[in-house]
């Protein structure tokens, strides 16, 4: 359930403190970030439904997969 | 129609579509006069080859040559009117030009049936008409004759225009679903998705801004590249209405063979990939308007795709799959299937109704 | 696409595979169930299925708020798009979703029934400004992901004096759900049906955290792994949990540490808390009445409560007592067990919850992996 | 595609149409195979000759004979859809059947294109798909391909149906306003008034009963003995839209040549008379579905009428007027000139919009 | 049609017209003036200027409602046209009448405003019944026939209880308006203008009766003879007034004494007077402001009256200076004297009030008769 | 102005006082008879937007025409 997807903070809209303008490969839209605290141009965050539910931990994203790359055997060993 | 008899003036700039501009009266024959065929006969596409009959005439004469007729028509209906790449005039031309095409016929005539929506500003049907003439020139196909009819408001939608084409079948070539055969090669001409993705982008309801244009373009041209070097092309189809997905699907149920898609070979642009994780959709269900799937057999499949990739309108060509080697037999169901870029295995099932966009 | 590119990498999961493939004790069964509906059909689009171990099979699990509205609800929302002043508003995914009679919102709006498709509960805010002489519903389902924006709009829609907007409330509480299931009697009884691990739901646990599944890791023993919606997460899931099977272990674990956090989101939380309580009992398609499974709007939110304003009474409605969508949604029973699946029963025309959405299993089965059933 | 995999049975008797309907899925195809194809296959007036193509391809399939081909198109928006005499279906094949006919072609293929508006009846749909395939059979024409579109409630009005038709030209005839010469008679098939009486019968505002029926009807037999006898009929027309009035108007400005008419002689129902005495409209600019004005050399009219009067469908036919001998020089104006019964004149200007019920 | 055709039969008209031609003395002018819109637009309907001497010339009158509707009063319908809950109902006359700024009834509503053409006052009252949410408006107009079932009309909502439904009063007195064209100064001062007689209304006296010409054949001095609009009816009551001038009579004569009686219909001018009284002065178009001319509803109905209930306040509305249509509605000039005639005046682009119904002087010659101008 | 044609009166609506049924030439509709006192079936009316506004005198009507016939003199004296 909840289809949802990390989308960039790309602008903040003027004169609301609710809603950002986000972007993923080129796509824009107006979303609200009334749901989450100190929202920063840059970050990533999770958005469903036109909310951001959640703001995405890149450092520990990149962490996740570097480990799991580390840590999977290669395919035949 | 004299042209002085128009006392009133037809106001492009500010004025409206009425009920009179349909009621068959001079206003009607003004609009068509001033705007319908001034446009196709400033684009040169007005008319016939030697009569000069327009629009207005209750039927035009026209001598094709000799040999097989391919005729097709499609009514255009698109909320917005307007797109990124387009609008309903131009795609209006595309589609019937392009199922002329994937008939294996070269467009000739067009006629073009317009149901205007009272209120309906005269600027943005110039607009319209401009495209359909533009269009028009560019596929090389002549619009032959025309019908006007004006709808009370709230009962149309802006505009809806039917297009029905004549073509004329390239040296009788056996284009169609019943001529697939078990092992041919599934050919797609480029990008997935991009038409379907740029007119969601402009809906109200869901608008997103990105810089996918629709891809809606006549594709005649290609298609008589593809069909001198390969005339022995098995089929040939514009995924429109439901995509890739759901035109093959119409395949395999004609041609009763399943086919199996390799998803990692399906080009599909990163924006349209994007713009359908926004709305919970898939790509390969979503409408295209200016590409087509071929199908040929293994050994024409490296020689047509060449082809198309030396055209500017198949440059991003590319084999997808294959119908099954093996054709099921009386209990023939059809199944579409794709392997995905991980060793798996999904069908592809027909739309289940239109595309909406999900949160779950 | 940042962030859902790498999780997509054809490489790294082969490379999990292998590693699954290789983990996997060839002398037992490993049963997990994935909640979340999302889940389900995230396995079925990446062809995941294909990639397992013959004796690890997923077991599809109840969560799909779609499907496990029951029809009563629905009635009542067409009921309320009926009314000649009323403009509905819905999510896509409920378009279609036939109630009593076949009646679907679609037919209804076929029928002259004024509903719109929203993308998201602000436009039903927008809508409600827009036509002021108007009655605007907001017709809102989900779980705890949905919630806080059917909260928001509350909150607006009081902040901004709109009379003319209310919610029709049709939230849901997962981790209720997953009690009702382990507390069922083919699950309690072990002889009749094994779980050995749950995959827990990703966005939800945006919202709520981790840590309401801590309960159902120690009470019921079970491991849980919270588990995102790429391929990449679904499988490195999966082995979380064959691991945890293999040592024994029954913990909670984040695989989607990216966006989940132990507490969640107490921003969203509190606005929930201030805006909703919780009901005694709520019916679940298929699954029956679960205690303290849903949400209603608090008295102060009342003029904003749809079924306050227009008086609104649930009828009884029937399901087909052929479907076989009870046992399907605990678990203990698969689509292939439905006389009427992909008969009578068909995307196209659904009998029961779980055809009736995309994350249905039934729907998911049909419309990805029929030919090998 | 398989019968068995429909699902959902279409439910004729107390269905209605829903967007799916036009979706492109399988219900957009079990709508065209059971009720479109259905119907069209059962009056045997599907696909064409050979291929057994039907209408659901995007391309079909045609041989012409050889010589000229005639085009034309018409989009059919009419409230009410059911009217005394015919309905929508009846009509979108009677119209281009006719407007072919007009340009001395035979009719032979019809495209049809549906725009159906969301919750439309699929019972009032079937009731219309049938009186199209009768129309068509009547008519000998085939519907040799077909689109469906479903629009949005509120953005249609039950059923907007184009037919695009193509003919072949009878013995290379020259027929069309530019033949026309001065002096030549002006001949009517039959009453006048008919289909726009029988229409406006039905519009809840203006409501009145009466036994008068549509006049719709296919037109292309009557020609065609009309042609064998007098192969040099210069120019036919049929009245539709505005009627007699504005369709002789505008051949007065397409022939150069003014026109006399006299009204003792033209062929007008008591019935239709009064309905036009009820709400203040002239007959004479009432629409027509079913007849046609034919022109011809004075020398050949008598003959020309005598050939009409043979035929069930001209029976009433009459000699109404002339072009006048002079053709107007440089100045030409173009006038629609009627001698009333009294001995007087008046002109029959153009159709000024639509035709709105008066109260003064 | 009985009662209809008889009098349209040619040869009685022939034997007529011969009458006509044999008794009019070739030594005088004959100039008649036909009041009504109906007589213009039947004259030329039926070819009868073709039939008269040369000396016998008809003058046509400011006799059509629409005609004389001034701009401002239109421009006030398309105001309550474009209120958002406003249903207008309109004769199908007035719909396409451009008020100011070229803007008519139907340009109102392609641009979405809702207007509805109605046949009759009735369809008023149906509408109001089937919109019970919306505010219908009848667009009154007309002389003294079309006002007793607006009269009606506003009884019937009373009774019913219809709120939602009021009229926007426009009647007329056709009267009033003949005194005030032959107190104009042109006719006053017979050097410029002479009129030797008129025809009267036919279907405006079937209410009113021939009794209000009496005071124009005694105090003008002028023969009047009430006509119907057949051609036989045109022609005898011509024939009449000849014989009158001939005679030096100036009499009222009923021609039309099939439908026309002495008094009228007294019912009709009882619920007349009942719902409405005179306003003090109204303006017609192309007159100018005429004393006593208009009627607005009385007090008791007020309710029911659309001026009060949305407060309209006409604003003042320019027509185009070389428009010839005040000299023309008061028969002292013709179409033809108009530089804009057939030019930039025409009926598919009417500029004055004489072009904008099919009844209007300007109107009629330019659909029937412009080749002989 | 005020277009109005005689119809004859087919029938009373019942259950109204006010609406009868009128037809001239095959045509029928309802219309109103409140403006007017008496009707009865087989009376002509004169019919203006949907209400009779008087009654038609038919003896009247055939006396005008026939003294128009015998008054008017043969086209050619
Ligand atoms: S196939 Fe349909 S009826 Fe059967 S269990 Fe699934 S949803 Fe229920
Ligand atoms: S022609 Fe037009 S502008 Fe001239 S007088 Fe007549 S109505 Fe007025
Ligand atoms: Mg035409
Ligand atoms: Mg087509
Ligand atoms: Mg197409
Ligand atoms: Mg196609
Ligand atoms: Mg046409
Ligand atoms: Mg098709
Ligand atoms: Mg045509
Ligand atoms: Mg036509
Ligand atoms: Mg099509
Ligand atoms: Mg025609």
């Amino acid at each position: 359930m909840c289809l949802a997807i990390p989308v960039k903070i790309e602008s903040l809209v003027d004169g609301s403190d609710e809603m950002a303008v986000v972007s993923i490969d080129g796509i824009r839209r107006e979303i609200s970030v009334a749901l989450i605290d100190d929202v920063q141009v840059g970050d990533y965050v999770i958005l469903h439904t036109g909310y951001a539910l959640s703001k995405l931990d890149e450092a520990e994203a990149q962490a996740t997969i570097e480990l799991m790359q580390q840590e999977h055997s290669p395919l035949i060993r | 129609m004299p042209r002085d008899a128009y006392s009133a003036p037809l106001n492009i700039e500010n004025g409206k579509i009425e009920l009179i501009h349909g009621g068959g009266g001079r206003a009607m024959e003004q609009l068509i006069d001033q705007l319908f065929k001034a446009e196709f006969i400033k684009a040169g596409v007005a008319g016939n080859d030697g009569t000069g009959e327009g629009p207005s005439h209750d039927a035009t004469l026209v001598t094709p040559p000799p040999g097989q007729l391919a005729v097709s028509t499609d009514s255009h209906v698109i909320t917005p009117l307007f797109f990124p790449g387009g609008n309903i005039g131009s795609l209006a031309v595309h589609g019937t030009v392009n199922d002329l095409a994937m008939g294996g016929a070269k467009p000739l005539w067009l006629s073009a049936g317009f149901i205007l929506e009272e209120g309906f500003p005269l600027k943005e049907l110039q607009t319209i008409v401009r495209s359909m003439a533009a269009a028009a020139k560019e596929a090389e196909v002549k619009i032959i004759t025309g019908d006007t009819k004006v709808v009370e408001k709230g009962k149309g939608d802006g505009v809806y225009i039917n297009t029905c084409g004549i073509g004329h079948v390239i040296n009788q070539s056996k284009i169609g679903p019943q001529y697939i055969q078990p092992g041919d090669k599934i050919l797609i001409s480029g990008f997935l998705g991009d038409h379907g993705v740029a007119v969601m982008s402009q809906r109200e309801n869901l608008g997103f801004e990105s810089e996918i244009l629709s891809d809606s373009q006549s594709l005649n041209g290609l298609v008589a590249e593809m069909l001198e070097a390969v005339p022995q092309v098995h089929c040939l189809r514009d995924p429109t209405r439901g995509g890739l997905a759901n035109t093959l699907n119409e395949l395999v149920q004609s041609a009763r063979c399943d086919v199996l898609l390799q998803e990692a070979t399906i080009p599909l642009r990163p924006a349209v990939n994007g713009a359908c994780e926004f709305l919970g959709l898939d790509p390969l269900y979503v409408a295209n308007e200016g590409k087509l799937i071929a199908i040929c057999s293994a050994e024409d499949a490296d020689k047509l795709l060449q082809v198309m990739h030396n055209h500017p309108k198949g440059e991003s060509a590319a084999i997808i799959g294959e119908f099954v080697a093996e054709k099921s037999g009386d209990n023939f169901q059809g199944y579409l299937e794709m392997e995905t870029p991980y060793g798996g295995k999904r069908l592809l099932d027909w739309l289940n109704g239109e595309q909406l966009p999900r949160i779950c | 696409m940042k962030y859902i590119d790498e999780y997509r990498d054809p490489d790294l999961a082969k490379k999990i595979v292998a590693d699954i493939k290789n983990e996997v004790d060839p002398n037992r069964q490993y049963r997990f169930m994935e909640f979340c509906g999302g889940h389900t059909h995230a396995f079925f689009r990446f062809g995941v299925p294909d990639l397992l171990p013959d004796n690890l099979k997923l077991v599809h699990g109840p969560g799909c708020p779609v499907c496990v509205l029951p029809m009563s609800r629905l009635d009542l929302a067409i009921e309320l798009a009926e009314k000649p002043n009323v403009i509905l508003c819905s999510y896509g995914d409920m378009m279609r979703v036939p109630g009593s009679g076949r009646k679907s919102l679609l037919t209804a709006r076929s029928n002259g029934a004024d509903v719109r498709m929203v993308y998201s509960a602000l436009d039903a805010i927008r809508l409600a400004q827009e036509n002021p002489q108007r009655e605007v519903v907001f017709f809102g389902i989900g779980f705890e992901t949905t919630t806080p924006p059917s909260a928001l709009l509350l909150k607006q829609a009081e902040k901004l004096g709109i009379e003319n907007l209310s919610l029709f409330c049709n939230h849901l509480l997962t981790p209720s759900a997953i009690a009702s299931i382990l507390d069922s009697p083919e699950i309690r009884d072990l002889d009749r049906l094994k779980l050995d691990g749950f995959l827990g739901p990703a966005h939800v646990s945006t919202v709520i955290g981790c840590q309401p599944f801590e309960y159902f890791a120690s009470e019921y023993q079970k491991p849980v792994v919270i588990a995102g919606f790429e391929p990449v997460d679904l499988l490195q899931a999966v082995l979380m949990l064959v691991r945890q099977v293999n040592d024994g272990r029954h913990e909670i674990e984040n695989e989607y540490a990216r966006a989940v956090t132990h507490h969640g989101n107490q921003k969203a939380k509190a606005i929930v808390a201030e805006c909703f309580e919780l009901k005694k009992t709520f019916e679940w398609r298929g699954l029956g009445y679960v205690p303290y499974s849903g949400l209603k709007i608090k008295k102060q939110f009342s003029k904003f409560d749809a079924e306050v304003k227009f008086s609104l009474q649930a009828k009884e409605a029937k399901e087909n007592r052929a479907c076989e969508c009870p046992g399907i949604l605990r678990g203990v029973k698969e689509p292939q067990d439905c006389k009427l699946f992909g008969k009578v029963c068909t995307p196209d025309h659904p009998i029961g919850a779980c055809m009736v959405s995309s994350e249905g299993a039934c729907a998911a089965w049909y419309r990805y992996r029929r030919n090998n059933m």
